[in-house]
């Protein structure tokens, strides 16, 4: 059979696309539904406070301790009379913005050094790992709590110590990714066709280290809402009166047993949202899992 | 079950959830006797072998259905497809074992090899540690491995490519298995060394008077180990056939496509003879194209008899079996 | 400060001890009369009767039952006495180690290891003050069996100034010359200069043993300040770092007591915890920092324990940096002072505990000056005085002047969360008034350091005292040399400066005429009322709790720590 | 196998130099000081903060003040403390026993259950089981670890009335089951997120497992599956395990600087928290450095381990 | 030969291979030590061996994906061995490589349009998208696909389409010289011989120069004009196709005809068996590397390295003895 009887023939047989990646995704049920919550979450933190009765800082002295489904506040009020729920959603905004802003920034670190690193490699690259190994040697308390005393506690100071303080593991990841694709021979083929170190870096490797890092990314704003309630348990968080769901928390700390609930919501909060990402990180992994894709 | 055979397998169907990965597959298998499955990655023959011994890999919804009767050693007729979990592992190892493609995964790199020897030895026959690891030096000096006594404390990753490989084997040869299933085991050896373990097989072999079941892709290796042979084809026998008849007259497109695309360089005129291929690739199993599933790369194609229903397999003559709807006109062409 | 009430106020927040420290005020002791009825020899037992709030005699001397926990909600880390340390430290000192005289509630000096205290009507104190010579008790011994004399006392005044010692504070002492130990009981000096607060400073000076400090190379690590050896009712027993001290009865002890076996001091570093324990009864008496205000109601019904309101010396203030144009405004300062609503934060955020004033000085004070016009929450007058002064309200409401906006940071330390309600409070209603204050707080160590002491703030949210020990001089505080980043050396950190306070003040520092002197603080009260350097808030009260049946426990509003007693503690 | 370790001790010297540079360089340069908590009291003049200050050598520049630290520190002075004056190796010595018997404790606990939870979820994978497992899993690393201490002293301690609220022991009563009495509450805690890890770890580590040629080999041989399990499965799967371990490490330690705080555990993690808001420096220095050694070590000896435990590492390098 | 494209002088490519002992040097692991060879216009050079031998260090080394550690590297006369990558770029376009794995090779993340064009987006970057398109179609022609696979990711692909992408990368810079590192031994027989046929035909077509790196001697035995054998790192036998498979003059050659498996079942089977492994290139035998598993070896083989010489016209072989005559296996002569 000669070459020109087969193209056709090799034509016929191409092999159907398999489910997408958005379909994976979709049958990892948890991280569906999750995905489904920090939407609907992120929805009511814009759309829902200004159509609530109360304001997030409106003092109230008379209505102070309110308990949750007891009167016209739907989760009580806080010791100055403020709205539970006006603060929760406000809060959410907040935290839900420092967690996706902290995890841009130290994502813009990380795969910086990780890329630079991993491509390179040599001795500025070998110094660049070295020091994301020093810098992952301290407690995060540690070098949450130190750099928090640099900063004037704002939002924005928050989202750089969040940011300045989780974009080590990003660089690991990506360093590894990219010294393991950089072997692969697809990117030994951009060399071979003369393809230049940022065509290569750019618009070979990256995007195939793009799967772990969207997972990386995601558990980022995971970790970065955490942060910041452990930054306000410390103490050093966001100032009053801008509430976060961690000085919510921290607020909330002496009225455990007198208020219980102004502890227990923030914290579901934290807790559901964290486990949200977490989840939605989870699905991601499985869903653009490089094993699933190689074939 | 018929008298001297040691396997009998008929209508033996592998389904991965709605995958039907192995379909309908019947052969039989005597004392001393080496079956070679033949077939491309895809075709099935891997599935059809791991699912005899029902080591398919824990998929849920995995369902194997027909029947693989075993004579054992002592006689007695078991149904493997019917066992249960209990009496396959008294049956794996002892009656029938097995030895895979990969020596380098197919060992576990955490235990001597002595020890993974005589692992079988131990719960098959009770020994005790030490004349467990006695005997494992012993297999292993039978399986050619030099210094067989020292080895025994070696871990896998400390024996090459070709060392595991006998390692392997003189672990599936512990128990003196009726039947050895042997999956693509020199795929991933060079040449050379693919020798010598072709070699070693056959030497076993012709020492146990075991049935084996080999399966390869490699048609030159066929030619040199099998009595009889069996192509498959997207998780059908396609053909079956003695060696010598298979290679001269197939029947199947198919096998014929095999053969001759296989490059067999001729050195007796100034221009090699064209290669022949076999035009397109392996349908994909979850959309198998009506009717025979060869028929879109066949040559032999014929509308509306090979697209509507899938050939049964046929008798062409004694010893011969062919799934094609046209094997007589494919036989009088060639 | 101590009075956030948060789960983490510990994390050694060096804040928490800002209020307190300031504790001792200078009480009506002093007084001529009064010194003199010392003087005759009115002795110890004077001290006794009024406050032992018990049924059952106190137990005859030498009888030891039982031990008492106390919870700490700092961790005492500093054991010389003479070396910087924060209040908690003295629960520590003040039972292991004697000063010369100490104050009573009534802020009367009771002779300690002095047999009297020193006055010019006993002849101590010469006439112009410049020459003190104190008479030494007899018969006082060290922990170790080594006996106390005028050496020690020598010792200590010496180390206290002397070079590389890194002393707490040489205020006072640094004006101390020509020590003479006139024998081994008699002790005299010489002052540089009239300076009558040394008096109560003194009062405050831990006597420690020569004997070991001199033989140690370097008296700031001597393994002394691991282990300090004193005179006091107990003894230093062990300490497990990061959990508790355990103090033993000194036996030998020269005074009353102890009546205990064992005094343990715990370190529970969360204010919520430490309630907590003191509920469950781990905790046999929550002394310094107290019971969270939200908790004061709860505690008081508790069956078996007793809750005292403990007034202190300390105030709540919002300290304005004056250094800021829209603060150096009076007309501002007093119309913030207006728009606070002290009630608003004392009833609500403080369920009534603290109490509202109008002097830098504890209503307890000899020199308190009650008749200070009293403070009205009143924003239309507020504005009303703003409009006046020229601040109009601008496009956004809220107010400016020739440019400058009437906008600050309201600082205080991180993590206080009663604090941080009251400056909600105060934001919400400034901002009625057109003033734009937004919250800035910082960690204390922050806080605390330049931003502080060198006037970096622009208005901070403080709990501090304003005087000189116990004696009510605050001119460290007020005076205008008192201004670091201006070159000065003390705590104005305000940048207040006032010729008629400077001249008071100097001149109240200088004599021993109580009557003269309660006259010019009378008239500074005023001063500092009109000026408002500082806008007080509140006067501390402190809820501290003990089991009913620990008996002894009496508050002294001129002992930096209640525990300044604990010799006479015994359980019924 | 030696030579790997002394260049992995030379890796580790760089390293722990790197930490100690950046730490003090952090510390020292955030605002406040280590006499801003006697500046607030107002009864020292700012004469004796300098007068202080220039005794402790804080008004030297920091790159002096660096190099005389580790100088010092080279020849084994870890300094005093500022605080106490005790030598700073002598305070991180009567702290340390409280931690590591807290870390000790939740990781075997951890490691417990961990392992046992993900041995199961990976044996029977897609089962309710495993699917709460993993829910399970997942929450206990969403949960804010001093929230949940909060939640446990609130339901245990305040409502219950089971466990102590926090310390490590009873003063006068530190029996051995008074001790553990105190453990278990803050033990629970810190094991939380740990269990969710090895857990989780453990699941697709076994996963990977049970899906390789030598778990088929060992079964086409006949092997019972418990054997198969244990003898081949779950010791290969314990392998990177030793790794994750190391690597948790300093997790772990965060992990117990918070647990303490919420139990009022007399461990490393207050002193350290306590030391950074007094700017302790030599104390904070000292833990940091002590802290890294461990987290260094821990890797380092989950390294030796894994190749003692993994014959295919028998000789790294 | 005259006509010669590629001139390959005493390359050398050594590795560092594992430390030796505390703070101890590198191991070198010698991939390649000291091959010479040319490569005429419109050539087809296979280079065979085991794996472990060295063949795809030198394809790669050749192609300066690697630099060598020593040897001269010409290609149409200029030397490449010492360029740095600016240099290198104005070769890239006319010498490629064709990987032996289909699935790896390609970029999953890029359309067929991107990876098959990338060539041409480097090297001639005026080229408008529209015409770029155009010649990736009539490229994809060329290699048996439709043009409407460019809108397809490789993931769509079976395995001999795949490698059919990876042909078409390759020659749409239409370059002189394509190394094609074991091009078919990823597919299945009746695939291969697709790409077979393709490549066969395409050289034809274009009058390409090849490097075939293959361990299929058959393969070889079908498309070569001349066939290097490479053990550990060396050429040991050099010979035009026919030569080699009917009168092997190394004994490792006659060795590894006889192991071949041939797809015949009554074809005579006199097998020449190899004792043991390969030896570790980090530790290879003394003299020539072979003799540890050579039939004929002497105590001469040991002491003195054989160096590759002519034996016959064309016929290159590295062996001290002169005097075996070797068993030229069945194949050769199978009609």
């Amino acid at each position: 059979m000669s070459t020109s009887a087969s193209p056709v023939a090799a034509a016929q047989v191409i092999r159907p696309r398999g489910p997408s990646a958005f379909r994976r995704f979709a049958r990892h049920r948890l991280a569906a539904l999750s995905l489904v919550l920090i939407l609907s979450l992120t929805l009511a933190c814009i759309i829902v406070p200004p159509l609530l009765p109360f304001s997030d800082t409106e003092i109230d002295i008379m209505q102070r301790f309110a308990g949750p489904f007891t009167g016209p506040h739907l989760l009580g009020t806080d010791p100055l009379g403020r709205d539970t729920l006006a603060r929760l959603l406000m809060a959410g905004r907040i935290s839900l913005s420092v967690g996706f802003s902290a995890m841009a920034i130290s994502m813009v670190i990380g795969i910086a050094v990780g890329l630079y690193a991993g491509f390179y490699g040599g001795r500025i690259g070998a110094i660049l790992m070295r020091f994301v190994d020093a810098m992952l040697c301290f407690p995060s308390i540690f070098l949450l709590l130190a750099i928090s005393a640099f900063l004037q506690p704002s939002v924005g100071s928050i989202i750089m110590l969040i940011a300045a303080t989780s974009w080590m593991e990003v660089a690991r990841l990506v360093e590894a990714q990219i010294r393991a694709l950089r072997a692969r021979d697809f990117a030994v083929a951009a060399r071979a066709i003369g393809a230049n170190d940022r065509r290569v870096m750019f618009r070979e490797l990256l995007p195939n280290a793009v799967a772990p890092i969207v997972v990386a990314a995601t558990l980022n704003v995971a970790h970065a809402i955490l942060a910041e309630s452990y930054i306000s348990f410390l103490g050093y968080g966001i100032q009053p009166p801008t509430p976060s769901w961690g000085n919510m928390l921290e607020n909330a700390q002496s009225y455990l047993t007198s208020a219980p609930w102004l502890a227990i919501i923030p914290g579901a909060a934290i807790t559901l949202a964290v486990t949200g990402f977490n989840f939605i990180g989870d699905g991601l992994r499985d869903a653009l899992d490089p094993r699933q894709e190689a074939r | 079950m018929e008298d001297g055979t040691v396997l009998d397998v008929r209508n033996f169907s592998v389904n991965f959830g709605i995958l039907p990965a192995v379909r309908d597959v019947s052969f039989t298998l005597r004392p001393g006797e080496t079956l070679a499955l033949v077939g491309e990655s895809g075709s099935g023959k891997s599935v059809t072998s791991l699912g005899i011994l029902k080591l398919t890999p824990p998929v849920p919804f995995c369902r194997i259905e027909g029947q693989a009767l075993l004579r054992t050693r002592k006689g007695a007729v078991v149904d493997l497809v019917q066992a249960s979990a209990e009496e396959m592992r008294g049956l794996r190892g002892r009656e029938a074992a097995m030895i895979f493609q990969e020596p380098m995964t197919s060992l576990n790199p955490v235990h001597p090899v002595g020890a993974q020897v005589g692992e079988a030895l131990r719960f098959h026959q009770g020994l005790s540690k030490r004349a467990a690891l006695a005997q494992a030096a012993e297999l292993l000096d039978l399986v050619g491995i030099p210094d067989a006594r020292r080895r025994l404390g070696a871990f896998p990753h400390e024996l090459s490519g070709g060392m595991r490989q006998r390692v392997m084997i003189a672990l599936a040869l512990a128990c003196e298995p009726v039947l050895l299933i042997a999956d693509e085991p020199t795929t991933a050896l060079d040449v050379t060394i693919q020798a010598q373990i072709l070699e070693l097989l056959q030497r076993l072999q012709q020492k146990t008077r075991m049935a084996v079941l080999f399966i390869t892709h490699n048609l030159g290796v066929v030619a040199e180990i099998a009595d009889r042979v069996m192509v498959m084809y997207a998780g059908r026998v396609v053909e079956q056939a003695p060696v010598r008849r298979l290679f001269h007259a197939p029947l199947m497109p198919y096998t014929r496509g095999l053969l001759r695309s296989v490059p067999r360089p001729d050195f007796s005129g100034a221009e090699q003879p064209p290669l022949e291929a076999i035009p397109g690739s392996v349908p994909d199993p979850l959309a198998p194209p009506p009717g025979c599933s060869f028929s879109p790369r066949c040559g032999h194609f014929s509308p509306g008899l090979c697209d509507s229903v899938a050939p049964p397999l046929t008798h062409a003559e004694p010893g011969h079996l062919v799934r094609c709807a046209r094997w007589a006109d494919v036989a009088g062409a060639a | 400060m101590g009075h956030g009430v948060r789960w983490l106020e510990r994390k050694g927040d060096p804040s928490m001890n800002d209020h307190s420290t300031d504790r001792i005020l200078a009480a009506p002791a002093l007084r001529r009369r009064a010194l003199l009825a010392l003087g005759a020899g009115a002795g110890l037992a004077a001290a006794a009767p009024g406050f032992a709030p018990s049924a059952k005699a106190q137990p005859a001397q030498g009888m030891r039952k039982g031990q008492v926990v106390v919870g700490l909600s700092q961790e005492p880390t500093a054991f010389n006495p003479l070396m910087p340390g924060i209040e908690v430290d003295e629960t520590i000192w003040m039972n292991v180690f004697d000063t010369l005289w100490y104050p009573m509630p009534d802020g009367s000096l009771v002779p300690s290891l002095a047999t009297e205290v020193p006055s010019t009507g006993n002849g101590g104190i010469s006439a112009d003050g410049l020459r003190w010579r104190v008479k030494l008790r007899p018969g006082v011994t060290w922990h170790d069996g080594t006996a106390f004399t005028a050496e020690d006392v020598k010792y200590t005044l010496e180390l206290i100034v002397a070079p590389g010692f890194k002393s707490r504070t040489r205020l006072g002492h640094a004006l101390v010359r020509d020590i003479e130990v006139l024998g081994p009981h008699e002790i005299a000096w010489r002052m540089e200069s009239a300076f009558a607060p040394y008096l109560a400073f003194l009062s405050n000076t831990y006597i420690v043993p020569k004997h070991l400090l001199a033989a140690a190379s370097d008296p700031n690590t001597a393994p002394f300040n691991g282990a300090p050896v004193g005179t006091g009712a107990f003894r230093w027993d062990r300490r497990v770092p990061g959990d508790h001290i355990q103090l033993a009865a000194n036996e030998k002890y020269f005074g009353k007591g102890p009546f205990l076996e064992r005094a343990i001091l715990k370190y529970v570093p969360d204010m919520t915890a430490l309630y907590a324990q003191f509920r469950t009864g781990q905790v046999d008496a929550i002394i310094g920092t107290g019971i969270p205000a939200n908790f004061v109601a709860e505690a008081e019904k508790l069956p078996g324990k007793r809750i005292s309101k403990v007034s202190s010396g300390s105030l709540e203030v919002l300290m304005p940096n004056l250094g800021q144009p829209a603060l150096s405004d009076k007309a501002v300062r007093q119309a913030l002072y207006a728009g606070i609503n002290k009630k608003g934060i004392i009833d609500v955020i403080f369920y009534g505990l603290h109490k509202p004033t109008e002097s830098f000085a504890p209503q307890e004070s000899w020199v308190y000056n009650a008749d200070l016009p009293a403070h009205r929450f009143d924003l239309a007058a507020a504005n009303a005085m703003l409009d006046k002064a020229g601040w109009a309200r601008g496009a956004n409401g809220l107010r400016a002047k020739d440019g400058v906006p009437l906008a600050f940071d309201i600082s205080t330390t991180t993590g206080n969360a009663l604090r941080e309600q009251s400056q909600q409070l105060l934001l919400q209603d400034w901002s009625k008034m057109g003033v734009a204050a937004k919250v800035n707080n910082m960690p204390a160590a922050v806080i605390w350091g330049e931003f502080y002491v060198r006037s970096k703030f622009q208005t901070l949210l403080v709990g501090t005292g304003f005087r000189s020990g116990i004696d009510p001089d605050p001119s460290n505080r007020f005076a205008s040399n008192a201004i670091p980043v201006k070159g000065g050396s003390g705590g104005n950190y305000m940048q207040w400066e006032n010729a008629e306070a400077d001249r008071i003040m100097v001149e109240a520092q200088a004599t021993f005429d109580t009557a003269r002197r309660k006259a010019l603080y009378l008239r500074l009260q005023e001063i500092v009322r009109d000026e408002l350097p500082i806008l007080p808030i509140y006067q501390y009260v402190t809820a501290e709790g003990t089991k009913s049946n620990l008996m002894g426990y009496a508050p002294n509003i001129n002992a930096r720590q209640n525990t300044w007693n604990m010799r006479e503690w015994y359980w019924a | 196998m030696s030579g790997y370790v002394v260049r992995r001790l030379g890796q580790s010297l760089v390293l722990l130099l790197m930490v100690s540079m950046i730490g003090f360089a952090i510390l020292h340069l955030a605002p406040g000081g280590p006499l801003s908590q006697f500046a607030a009291g107002g009864d020292m003049t700012q004469e004796d903060l300098d007068r202080i200050a220039k005794e402790l050598g804080l008004d030297r520049p920091l790159p002096v003040q660096y190099v005389e630290w580790l100088w010092r520190m080279l020849q084994g002075d870890w300094g005093r403390s500022y605080r106490d004056q005790q030598p700073v190796l002598q305070i991180i010595g009567s702290h340390i026993g409280a931690t590591l018997e807290l870390m000790l404790t939740s990781t075997l606990v951890a490691m417990m259950i961990g392992a046992w939870v993900g041995i199961l979820g990976a044996i029977r994978r897609y089962s309710i089981f495993d699917s709460l497992a993993t829910i399970g899993a997942m929450v206990a690393l969403s949960i804010p670890t001093f929230w949940f201490g909060l939640v446990v002293i609130y339901v245990f301690s305040v409502g219950l009335e089971w466990l102590p609220a926090g310390n490590r022991y009873t003063i006068g009563d530190e029996s051995l089951l008074d001790r553990l009495h105190h453990l278990i509450g803050p033990c629970m805690v810190l094991a939380l997120v740990s269990t969710a890890v090895w857990s989780r770890y453990m699941r697709s580590s076994m996963l990977d497992v049970i899906n390789q040629d030598y778990i088929r080999t060992a079964r086409s041989k006949g092997l019972p599956e418990r054997r198969i399990l244990l003898n081949h499965a779950v010791r290969n799967a314990l392998l990177p395990m030793i790794t994750i371990t190391g690597l948790h490490l300093p997790a772990l330690l965060s992990g117990a600087l918070v647990t303490e705080t919420v139990f009022t555990w007399p461990g490393m993690g207050r002193l350290f928290l306590d030391s950074i808001s007094y700017r302790d420096y030599p104390v904070v220095m000292g833990i940091l450095v002590f802290t890294s050694v461990m987290v260094l070590a821990g890797s380092l000896i989950a390294d030796l381990l894994y190749s003692v435990a993994d014959p295919r590492m028998g000789a790294p390098g | 030969m005259s006509d010669s494209l590629l001139a390959v002088r005493d390359l050398r490519k050594y590795f560092p291979g594992p430390r030796q002992g505390i703070l101890g040097k590198h191991a070198t692991l010698k991939a390649v030590d000291g091959v010479s060879f040319d490569l005429a216009r419109g050539e087809v050079l296979s280079l065979v061996g085991e794996s472990g031998s060295g063949k795809s260090t030198v394809g790669r080394t050749v192609l300066r994906l690697d630099k060598p550690t020593d040897g001269s590297i010409r290609f149409d006369g200029q030397e490449l061995a010492g360029l740095d990558d600016r240099g290198l770029r104005p070769f890239r376009r006319r010498m490629q490589l064709v990987f032996q794995d289909p699935y790896s090779s390609l970029n999953p993340k890029m359309r067929v349009e991107d990876i098959v064009g990338a060539p041409l987006e480097i090297h001639e970057p005026s080229l408008s998208r529209d015409a770029r398109r155009q010649k990736v179609e009539d490229m994809l022609g060329l290699v048996g696909l439709l043009p409407s696979h460019a809108e397809r990711y490789p993931h769509q692909f079976s395995g001999g389409q795949r490698q059919r992408l990876g042909i078409a990368r390759a020659l749409i810079t239409h370059p002189e010289l394509v190394v094609a590192d074991e091009p078919v031994s990823a597919l299945d027989v009746s695939v291969q011989a697709q790409v077979v046929t393709l490549m066969l035909a395409l050289r034809r077509q274009l009058g390409l120069t090849i490097l075939f790196i293959s361990h299929d001697l058959a393969v070889v035995g079908y498309l070569s004009d001349r066939v290097a054998v490479m053990y550990l790192g060396r050429l040991v036998e050099l010979a035009p196709t026919r030569a080699l498979f009917t009168s092997p003059r190394h004994p490792y050659t006659e060795a590894l005809l006889s192991a071949m498996p041939v797809p015949d079942p009554d074809a005579p089977r006199r097998r020449i068996t190899l004792a043991g492994d390969m030896p570790s290139p980090l530790d290879p035998p003394s003299g020539c590397a072979f003799r540890s598993r050579c039939r004929y070896a002497e105590a001469a083989c040991a002491a003195t390295r054989p160096e590759l010489r002519e034996v016959a016209p064309g016929h290159f072989k590295a062996c001290l003895r002169d005097d075996l005559s070797l068993i030229a296996p069945s194949m050769g002569v199978a009609a």
